[in-house]
């Protein structure tokens, strides 16, 4: 993953060039991820340790959501749910993040595969299944909830969330966006002119790319001939950061900052949290068509486990030990069980839901409509 | 016509400056609208429809934005949802389409697809139509790819009054609103007219009778209402009295207002600047045959420009594009019909 | 059906498999056909229809690109120009939007503006449609977009045998084409059936009679066909004769072929899965009403997905989506009227 | 100009991440444009001054088409040409690259300014003058010049490049692709799709970013926080180059590398160009109405002029003198003259032109407007 003809390919030119033209780009300089926690589990920083409560309560987190994202595929494999993208292995990456937002004054903008950074931010699991399962009250968004709707079709929350930090900035709120992507989004047009546009207005918003390995079927240098992505940050004049984005102490230090730079005005970061896709792409999709699941992936999974890399670490600090473990796992799954009792129990899906918030002031041709509809909500119900 | 106002007095202004000063009235009555664009501050805009805006209401409410119009719109929903009421320009309608994926993705579904939480606000306002001279690419008139794409409203006003009254509403709906501003009718000196000054609106969805008449009804909107005038009143002198339907907005489409016109004409012409096929003009022509089938005498005719992109060969376009004489023609073919 | 056969021995095909021999041919004849998209090389695309493609043909003929649509289109047009034959493909329709700036100003437009000298002889291709339980945004029908663009084909299979043939006269024709691949239909066992192997093609332009009937003229297109088909059963037991018009292609559209039947029925219904206002329906039926005014004996109908997005409500869009049962309400409709 | 916050705002920042963060970015390097003649006309390195007479060749190429820009402009006025994209005060940013082509084997992806590289890939006076006119017969691109057609919806132009060095590529005709961008098109999201899909393919391209400090009214600041916006070849992994635009010389031999790398299979290059608009937008501009005209459009005039520097350095040379100058200047106006008799004296434009190269195989509809147009133009020849 990542590899890069750069070194290959640019480095030959670039010593050439400098040789001949004053103006030409210096090489810049080879770049290792970020990291506090080794994956197993050793401190490589340990002057930056938090403190052990928050660090238990991000292995919380990860371990209630991971149970999430497993039972998914389970209602999804027993038709409960629909086509479903799952987070697993990603959770240090969005968890850590997330938890650098205050949820009264910062906007999550997310894609798809943010459902953890989503209930990080205050999305409730019942709410999450629902979505899941296309029912449209999974797809209203509380009003007490600063969580602006999943984006599909990439990459447009980039741009979103360039707005609503210049929202929020014109409102002098205090509040950040935070915003994720794919490494494969980062080829769309959207990426860049969201990212410059936040650079150009120096708007208090944070761009995480979650570089998770593949694009579907794509691996990530098909994507593009550069080694990092964030080396884009250069080209926006704002701060770059490469991070592991397995280790959730790295990835939470490295987005508490650039959050707080944006809520002190000073502009938006880009950040790549290294990770990997270690699940399909979406419930629907066979990985074993276009990779070796006994090769990376099963190396990810075994060797570079955001929760076990933390769970390690706990417990080195005796934090953790096992009969905490088997509590801890009651409790997530006596809570995700009322969650989907919740939503089992909720009404069916209202076929009137269709033709609802097209408009706030609907035209004559959507009331003819919702006639057409009641009508063959009759007929059905007849 | 419907219409609140908040004072009696006018202005005698030209469609430029009445748009100018709705957007003016807005800033000063709704602390959340912001202006920005490429453009539009320092400037004024290409067209100079924000002139003096920035100086008056400040950097902070009406700004130059980088050039893309993916970010302008794309920022434009961010900003609407967190209570902004964003105003935002585009160079020129044909200009619209790097941003066609925000606004057919986004834009059109937002609020659907968060059931009712976040609203978008905006309006997008451009210059649109030929008749210029300009380089290529500066003479679309992409209406009909936005009433394709649900939740969006689209207004096209044909006159001063209309602009300033529609861009009001359009403001202050909580739907997205496209505004059309024809380039050939900003300054035309023949459209001046008294407008009040202040406040008032014109509702989104009401199209407006320019002229009654009993032999045929003629629908448009925008720059083409002049050239149906032109036709209309050649037409008058043979005898034959149009009745003629200025629109205003094409989302909400009045077909109310239309299909009265037709129960009483029996024969239509719809005219438009847009290129003919899957152009608008068949969409409105489908619902009159849908609604008014028994009382049509004559089949419908479209008066639309030719099925190309409004070509750079700026001293034959006169040829494709809706023309008075052109319209006249259909007049006396669904006459004779 | 107009046709050139090389060969006429047949296989029983799925309309996948009969897209993917099509391309297959292709690859074969013309050195200059080359396959691009997201996912296609060695996964063989989200729906599998480049499987083998790439192993057959090489890496170079058929490979994975960058996750960006406007890229594809956009390189595609440069390829083009300089003497390649891109087919290219998007994950599902609604995900062109990203590339509707390159489409609209310039696959549509290119070859006017170098007055012939460069050509766009791309082919973009896609699945459309609903009915899959796929997430948001993988549901829409997007030919009104399209056809309202000039300079820009649209074809629309319904079966295995006119996907291969069609697309092998998409891949050969120096217009850029759109091809609409309805995703419920790829595998769907009722449809297979027998296809020439090797190669053949079926004219761009020139729609297919389905079924002959003296009652009421049914125009689809796509995935749509087999819920007309179906309504048509149910219509012939009740003694009405449908008469069926597989469009095949949207752009050009076969006038000449619809004019027929209408002479013979007077009544028309024309069903599409894309949203109705705007939608190509209209234009159909505009088209018809204007050269077959004095023929038609009832409004024409059109049943068409209601004028929201595809909701991501998968269990209730069978509320919205043409079904045969819709269908055969508006049969009734039109006969009754 | 180029005014960047980077200095101010990511200075700082830089400093405290790399105390803390391995992964961030480096801080990197000012960067000044290279230069091989200073504004006066002294070279500044020595080392790299090309054969006089190629200096000349460009020398004269430069009077030739500020020529016909000023022509331009005076046709205007007169009504004898359209609305009109200047390129005075740009040539030698477009000459001095274009001239680095092989016009039997690249292609020149233009877009609306770029009259003057189009002329020095081979266009014809007569065909610029009749493109500006709006004569069809001045659209048509004749089959022996490898031009694209000029695009005006930006950057459209960047990504067709792409394709086309992609095509050569396929092809293996050894063929680079050249393009061209306004420093406000790079906030577009096609001008980053095209860079970076040539990046992952290391297609044969060069893309020029021609920073003549406006996008009409908006000044370069307003597109990007950056300071220049070549760094953001450090995130497509492809060289990047800072170049005095107004210096033929330097842009010659940087673009002359960049496609030679591009032939010889290194992949694209990003190049800046520091040049001026000194004119207005197009000839339709009042710039009075943005900026001060006796400020910086003065100060590039009379101080920053590419082609004085040539001439003053070539008059040093001993390589040009009074004499020549007149003498050039009489042929100048001699080619231009006849150019513009016969595009004067070329058939007006006839109008089905409205109606052609629509489709190959034009559908019953065109056929149908084919005839009504026939009719219109039969009543007004009546
Ligand atoms: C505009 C657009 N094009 C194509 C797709 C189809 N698609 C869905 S996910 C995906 C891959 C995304 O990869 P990446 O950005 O790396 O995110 P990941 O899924 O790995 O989290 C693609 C191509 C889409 N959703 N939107
Ligand atoms: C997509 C698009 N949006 C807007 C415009 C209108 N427009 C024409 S030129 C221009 C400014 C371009 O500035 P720059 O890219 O720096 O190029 P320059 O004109 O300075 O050479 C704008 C906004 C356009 N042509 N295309
Ligand atoms: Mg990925
Ligand atoms: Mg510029």
């Amino acid at each position: 993953m990542a590899t890069s003809r750069r070194t290959t390919k640019k480095g030959a030119a670039d010593t050439a060039n400098h040789a001949v033209f004053a103006g030409s780009m210096p090489v810049t300089s080879e770049l290792t991820p970020f990291q506090i926690l080794a994956p197993d589990g050793t401190p490589v920083r340990e002057d930056l340790i938090p403190d052990l409560d928050l660090v238990e309560e991000m292995y919380r987190q990860m371990a209630r959501l991971r149970h999430l994202d497993d039972k998914f595929m389970t209602l999804y494999k027993s038709q409960k749910l629909g086509n479903y993208a799952q987070f697993g292995g990603q959770e240090a990456s969005q968890i850590g993040s997330a938890m650098a937002l205050d949820q009264n004054l910062d906007f999550l903008c997310p894609m798809y595969r943010n459902t953890a950074a989503m209930i990080t931010h205050g999305w409730s699991l019942k709410n999450a299944i629902m979505y899941w399962r296309g029912h449209p009250e999974g797809w209203r968004i509380p009003d007490d909830l600063n969580i602006l709707p999943v984006i599909i079709s990439i990459p447009g929350q980039i741009v979103h969330a360039a707005g609503v930090a210049m929202g929020l900035q014109m409102k002098k709120t205090g509040g950040v966006a935070m915003t994720y992507i794919g490494e494969g989004g980062t080829s769309q047009g959207d990426f860049h002119i969201g990212v410059n546009f936040a650079s150009a207005r120096n708007a208090p918003a944070v761009f995480i790319i979650e570089n998770n390995g593949w694009a579907i079927s794509v691996p990530r240098k098909v994507q593009s001939g550069v080694d990092y992505l964030m080396r884009r940050s250069e080209g926006y004049g704002i701060p770059g950061y490469l991070v592991d984005g397995n280790d959730i102490l790295a990835v939470h230090t490295v987005a508490k900052k650039a959050v707080q730079d944006a809520r002190d005005g000073k502009g938006p970061s880009l950040i790549e949290q290294m990770t990997y896709r270690i699940r399909p792409h979406t419930t629907g999709d066979d990985p074993k068509a276009y990779r070796d699941e006994n090769g990376d992936p099963k190396f990810w999974a075994e060797n570079r486990d955001p929760i076990q890399r933390v769970k390690r670490f706990l417990t080195t600090e005796k934090r953790w030990n096992d009969d905490r473990e088997v509590a801890m796992m009651a409790e997530i799954e006596t809570e995700f069980q009322a969650a989907l009792e919740a939503a089992d129990n909720f009404a069916a899906p209202d076929p009137k839901a269709l033709l609802e918030y097209v408009f706030v002031n609907p035209p004559v041709q959507i009331l003819e409509q919702q006639a057409i509809l009641a009508e063959r909500i009759k007929e059905v119900n007849a | 016509m419907t219409q609140v106002l908040e004072k009696t007095e006018t202005k005698t202004l030209t469609m430029a400056a009445a748009i100018t000063d709705a957007m003016d009235v807005m800033l000063d009555r709704d602390p959340s609208v912001v202006i920005y664009g490429e453009d539009v501050g320092n400037l004024g805009g290409v067209y100079r429809i924000t002139t003096g805006l920035q100086k008056k209401h400040g950097e902070d409410r009406v700004f130059d934005s980088p050039l893309t119009e993916s970010g302008i719109i794309g920022t434009a929903i961010g900003a609407g949802a967190v209570g902004m009421r964003p105003v935002v320009e585009l160079q020129f309608g044909g200009f619209m389409m790097p941003a066609f994926d925000q606004i057919f993705s986004h834009v059109s579904r937002y609020r659907y697809r968060s059931r009712g939480r976040y609203k978008v606000p905006m309006v997008v306002r451009f210059p649109v139509g030929g008749g210029t001279g300009l380089l290529e690419q500066h003479a679309d008139s992409p209406e009909a790819y936005l009433a394709h794409s649900p939740g969006i409203k689209v207004a096209y006003p044909s006159n001063p009054y209309d602009a300033k009254g529609l861009l009001i509403s359009a403001i202050e709906d909580d739907d997205p609103v496209f505004f059309f501003e024809t380039i050939v009718r900003y300054r035309d000196p023949k459209i001046r007219m008294e407008v009040p000054t202040g406040y008032y609106n014109i509702p989104l969805g009401k199209a407006r009778i320019a002229r009654e008449g009993k032999d045929v009804t003629i629908i448009g909107y925008g720059g083409m209402m002049q050239n149906i005038e032109t036709a209309a009143d050649a037409a008058a002198s043979a005898g034959i009295q149009c009745e003629i339907i200025d629109l205003r907005t094409i989302v909400p489409l009045d077909i109310e207002t239309i299909l009265e016109s037709v129960a009483k004409t029996g024969r239509v012409i719809i005219v438009h600047e847009a290129t003919k096929t899957a152009g608008i003009g068949a969409e409105i022509a489908a619902q009159i045959m849908e609604k008014a089938f028994y009382e049509l005498e004559a089949p419908i005719e479209r008066v639309c420009s030719f099925d190309t992109m409004p070509s750079p060969f700026n001293s034959l376009n006169h040829f494709s594009r809706p023309e008075a004489h052109h319209i006249a023609a259909a007049i006396k073919k669904v006459l004779s019909a």
